[in-house]
């Protein structure tokens, strides 16, 4: 779950982390009162799950709360790649001597957080040079010792008796604390910035794990997900829109993408990805064809290769819905695994015939989108 | 003769008493698997078809040896009970639970490794060392026995191709999910190396996926290897930023694409099938066999 | 440092840990309101850092509030095992259907965090038999895992799915977390009850690392020192007084537990443990003989082997002394290593000789005790 | 020769600009001990009596090959800085710090063991190979090559003994503290099986003192050992349950007595001095050297 960037600096304040004052609105022409408040000049940032927001115009600064309130009037109700801003964060305009790039991630392949920090912020960390990043692997077991903070302040060129070296130290495991109390998969502050003494997070991107969601009740919950995607999440399904016109169900997240990928060697367009993997029952089965119906797809394949998942209750769910709000579009199924005769007795039942191998199944579903 | 379990392999399933624990605790004994015992805290002295229940680890540990350990543990407890088995000294460990949160994974299989035990998983199908022993939630009767080792971050493709395998006379020697997530306990490389000791194991299949550089990895090692490889990368057409789900199936950063696992694949030396069916064909290409 | 049971119970409590109710009085004529407030027949427990206090007739019951009051006056002011009873703890008596064990503390040949439990609580746990004893060792790295109070809870005959097993699973991780978030040496609940459904802690026993006192600023303070161990802990020395009629000092525990042996060797009786190593300097060296000097000891025995300590700073402090109060006993100085010949001409300059081996040393201090 | 360290190892000390550690490193470079670094956050790029300070022990490292470190920190810092030392790699840590909480060495022994680190102390004098190199706080002029190993929980008196085996002609492959607090990094064992190996070493002295079970435990090795062990207990004459300075001199529960140490070095065939000076000439007695 990404986090607005209001979101993560109401949490690093949380925690002791520095960040600029100021506050979320929702209504532009609260801006000015924000501004006065602060009581200095400005910046007016849109809030909306995507970088780039300064190249789009979503960032502005103003002088007066009357330019404050101006300037958030332009950037409210703007669209940033795709998405609208309705919430702005209006806070004090920092005077910026360097910027520097801090956060902690997870290296999959190392299977431990790493820190990852640069005295060369407020760009893409990916355009940085390798020779000015420092990576720095935290053993689980040992945590954000002070010593590691140290070392990989040092390794930033900046003093460690320094006021700025030592509030860095401070601020790296403070980071470090925000992201294992918070179970978060990344915290990242671009630019941190040397603002006179102080070392400030002018920025913040926070990512919380999805799966921990259940433990971190206290967190605010932000909803990135298209209608259709949060229906099949509340199912326990996974979902994603895509461009194409053939509407895909599998089951497990592999078998789905080698479906996808196999529509696309045939010249086909998935309209999306649905997992419904994992054991998912007759009703639930039933209630994603339906979402998959509703986007109207040119031709639909549901590829099934039972494990856990049983080919009985996925013949059942495809003979309920043909049999309420019933398909609109042709019906491409393979059905082979647990109870797979069951299944197709079932099929069968109401005239459908099922595929043996998934190739000849995409075909099939590629030729009938092409004729629809 | 094939890796890490065989039929002599004493297995324990945690999380027997629940309803995916009975189920696939029926199916793994309907293939063979010798499972011992079974573990639920506060069900100790009941039995689940036959097999034993105990209320922790160590006390099933006190009553027998006891070599492997199979999860179906809801996402909160799993850290716990992995935690348990590898206390116990258990050698290996699979764990079939989706959702763990990915800082529980990071501090299991820290302690794993730390103890030496084998963690397969979170988010695996499992382990089939075909003819001999099953741990895990695979279909049975795609596995039979012979000289392919097959070692995939996912379940149902995994599945698929093993089917394609088995209907083309080309039996699996074992079959091992490393699991889905972004932090697992084993690595394509650790696996790789076992099936190249392998007597038993003739060919690889390696089924990778868009995201991490777990195939770049293991394609250092696979420029090494006597045995030859054929892979496949699912994902080709999945665009980038999306979640396709599960955590290993993210294109981030410019790292993980599907071309550059190809590339890596091919450059080491591997066959690389562009669709699950071509599988079969170019193991048989590889091995000389037509 | 060892906490008061009151205080442990109110440590245990802020933690969820379940104790009776009850309260803290230093007025025995406030045990009656106590009382009446629990409105249940309460026990009255003498405060004081020493167990068998019910033996001592430390402990007694009362069914109303005149009764308790009685019973409090009883107690208050009594002495047990030489330490004066001026705290009492009223709390409600309670309905006790079994006794456990339950403590934590260090295994230091182990290093590591050892649990001990026991079925079999309520007397001295040297008293129950072996193979009732349950022995866990955490893992530091990993901690109290809920799996581990689980098995231990097993282990105890307590059935995981009967209320008082799921209580004390809970119980064992909220003990071991005391144990760690107060730098706890010693956790003990001698007896833990069951008491109809619940399982409750019907004593406490805290002790905390003093070396770590500095980071629990929340804890109460307990002196337990007498009013010279503690001037002799204030200057940063560890004493602890003796039966005998030596006076002792020297540089180092283990060199003064030899000093010690030694004068028992040759028939003598220390009256203290003094150990002013770890380079003592000129002043609080001569305040600790100014200690030693106030317990009018027969004679005194200086023991130095300089290593951090220099020799010359001893021979200053007891020329001060010498210069100032004056020593009103023989006193004996053994003096090598660091600075020790600019320390033996200080000595020579105020008439004292020094000794070249403890052993010597020693003898004539035990000679000289006999004589005065 | 010499167990531990010797006059190749380089030498690290951290906090090496605060009053003790300068003091000592100067006693220690006039003893002979290779101090090739030293560590203070923030005052990277100083020297100390020559020695080049560095801000961490990671830069440190960088700037030569260090062998060992001895630390003179103070005690809230202490367990930070084992950590440091042992995640750079070195392989020796001497712990002089007195006061660490016995909680933070708990971690930082946990974490060495982990990763094979050596750390001697907490609350140690520290170690000397004598004639080669000394680490810690002893006073440099009792310290003379020679056959007896020395190793011991307490200070001052190990210089006492030390002093007495120096002035009957005895010197010492390696004199080690293994620190007076309850928990450490190194048990008797541990340095009993170095002298063991040691060809320098010919008869080992062994300096305990009441409380904890170490001398107990080290008789069952004691019993195995091919060299003569000569023992001393300190505090026959302590009271029970007092403190006596620190924390490993607290006899409780009835283990830890003086009377069970010295049964079972005996037991084990070792001789107990009953006072320090006596420990020269049982060892020349043990050497058949009179």
């Amino acid at each position: 779950m990404k986090m607005f960037e209001y979101m993560g600096k109401e949490l690093f304040a949380k925690f002791g982390l520095p960040v600029p004052k100021g506050r979320m609105i929702t209504n532009p022409n609260d801006a000015g009162a924000v501004a006065a408040e602060i009581g200095k000049p400005v910046v007016i940032k849109s809030q909306v799950l995507s970088g780039k927001r300064g190249k789009a115009g979503g960032i502005k600064f103003a002088d007066t709360p009357e330019q404050a309130t101006a300037a958030a009037n332009e950037i409210f109700g703007m669209t940033i790649q795709g998405l609208p801003v309705n919430i702005l964060l209006v806070e004090e305009k920092l005077k910026i001597d360097k910027e520097l790039y801090m956060s902690i991630t997870i290296d999959g392949a190392a299977k431990m957080p790493v820190l990852i920090a640069s005295a060369h912020g407020g760009m893409d960390i990916e355009e940085v040079a390798e020779e000015f990043i420092i990576k720095r692997h935290i053993d689980p077991a040992l945590g954000m010792q002070p010593y590691i903070a140290r070392d990989v302040v040092r390794r930033m060129g900046t003093p460690l008796s320094s006021p700025h070296g030592k509030q860095l130290v401070k601020i790296i495991q403070t980071l470090y604390k925000i992201f294992i109390q918070n179970d978060a998969e990344l915290v990242e502050i671009n630019p941190l910035v040397f603002s006179d003494d102080k070392v400030i997070a002018a920025d913040s991107k926070v990512t919380i794990d999805d799966d921990a969601l259940f433990r971190q009740k206290n967190l605010p919950y932000v909803e990135e997900r298209s209608a259709t995607e949060k229906a099949a999440h509340d199912l326990g399904l996974s979902f994603v829109d895509l461009d194409g016109n053939i509407a895909v169900m599998a089951n497990g997240a592999g078998i789905t993408m080698g479906t996808l990928d196999t529509i696309q060697y045939y010249g086909g367009s998935a309209a999306n990805f649905l997992d419904c993997g994992g054991g998912t029952g007759r009703e639930a089965t039933a209630k994603a064809l339906e979402l998959l119906i509703a986007k109207k797809p040119k031709s639909m394949i549901i590829n099934i290769f039972g494990g856990i998942t049983r080919c009985d209750q996925v013949a059942l769910a495809v003979k309920d819905i043909k049999e309420s709000v019933g398909f609109e579009c042709p019906l491409v199924i393979r059905l082979v695994g647990t109870n797979q005769d069951e299944g197709r007795e079932i099929l069968a039942s109401i005239g459908v015939e099922a595929f043996d191998f998934m190739a000849e199944a995409a075909e099939r579903a590629v030729q009938l989108a092409a004729k629809g | 003769m094939a890796i890490i379990i065989d039929e002599n392999t004493n297995v324990l399933v945690q999380g027997a008493t629940g309803n995916q624990g009975v189920f696939h605790t029926k199916q793994m004994l309907a293939y063979g698997t010798k499972i011992v015992a079974g573990v639920t805290p506060g069900k100790g002295g009941a039995t689940v078809e036959g097999v034993p229940i105990f209320d922790s680890v160590a006390a099933a540990c006190e009553s027998q040896k006891i070599d492997a350990s199979v999860l179906f543990i809801p996402a909160p407890f799993t850290k716990d009970a992995v935690f348990e088995a590898v206390d116990a000294g258990i050698g290996v460990v699979v764990v079939v639970t989706e959702g763990v949160p990915v800082h529980d994974e990071i501090q299991m299989v820290s302690y794993a490794n730390r103890k030496g035990t084998i963690v397969l998983g979170p988010n695996t199908f499992g382990i089939v060392s075909s003819g001999r022993c099953k741990m895990g939630i695979p279909p049975n009767k795609y596995f039979v026995e012979g000289p392919i080792g097959v070692v995939a971050r996912s379940g149902t493709l995994t599945y698929e191709i093993v089917g394609n395998l088995t209907a083309n006379g080309l039996g699996q020697s074992t079959v091992v999910g490393m699991g889905g997530d972004r932090v697992v306990g084993t690595t394509f490389i650790d696996v790789l190396k076992m099936f190249e000791k392998d007597p038993l194991t003739k060919a690889v299949v390696l089924i990778g996926e868009i995201g991490g550089n777990a195939e770049e990895t293991a394609s250092e090692y696979i420029k090494t290897m006597s045995k030859p490889v054929v892979g496949y990368i699912a994902g080709k057409s999945a665009p980038p930023g999306k979640r396709m789900g599960h955590a290993g199936a993210i294109i981030e950063r410019g790292k993980g694409t599907f071309q550059g696992k190809v590339e890596a694949l091919t450059a080491a030396g591997a066959k690389v099938a562009t669709l699950p069916f071509e599988v079969p064909g170019l193991i048989k290409e590889m091995l000389g066999m037509k």
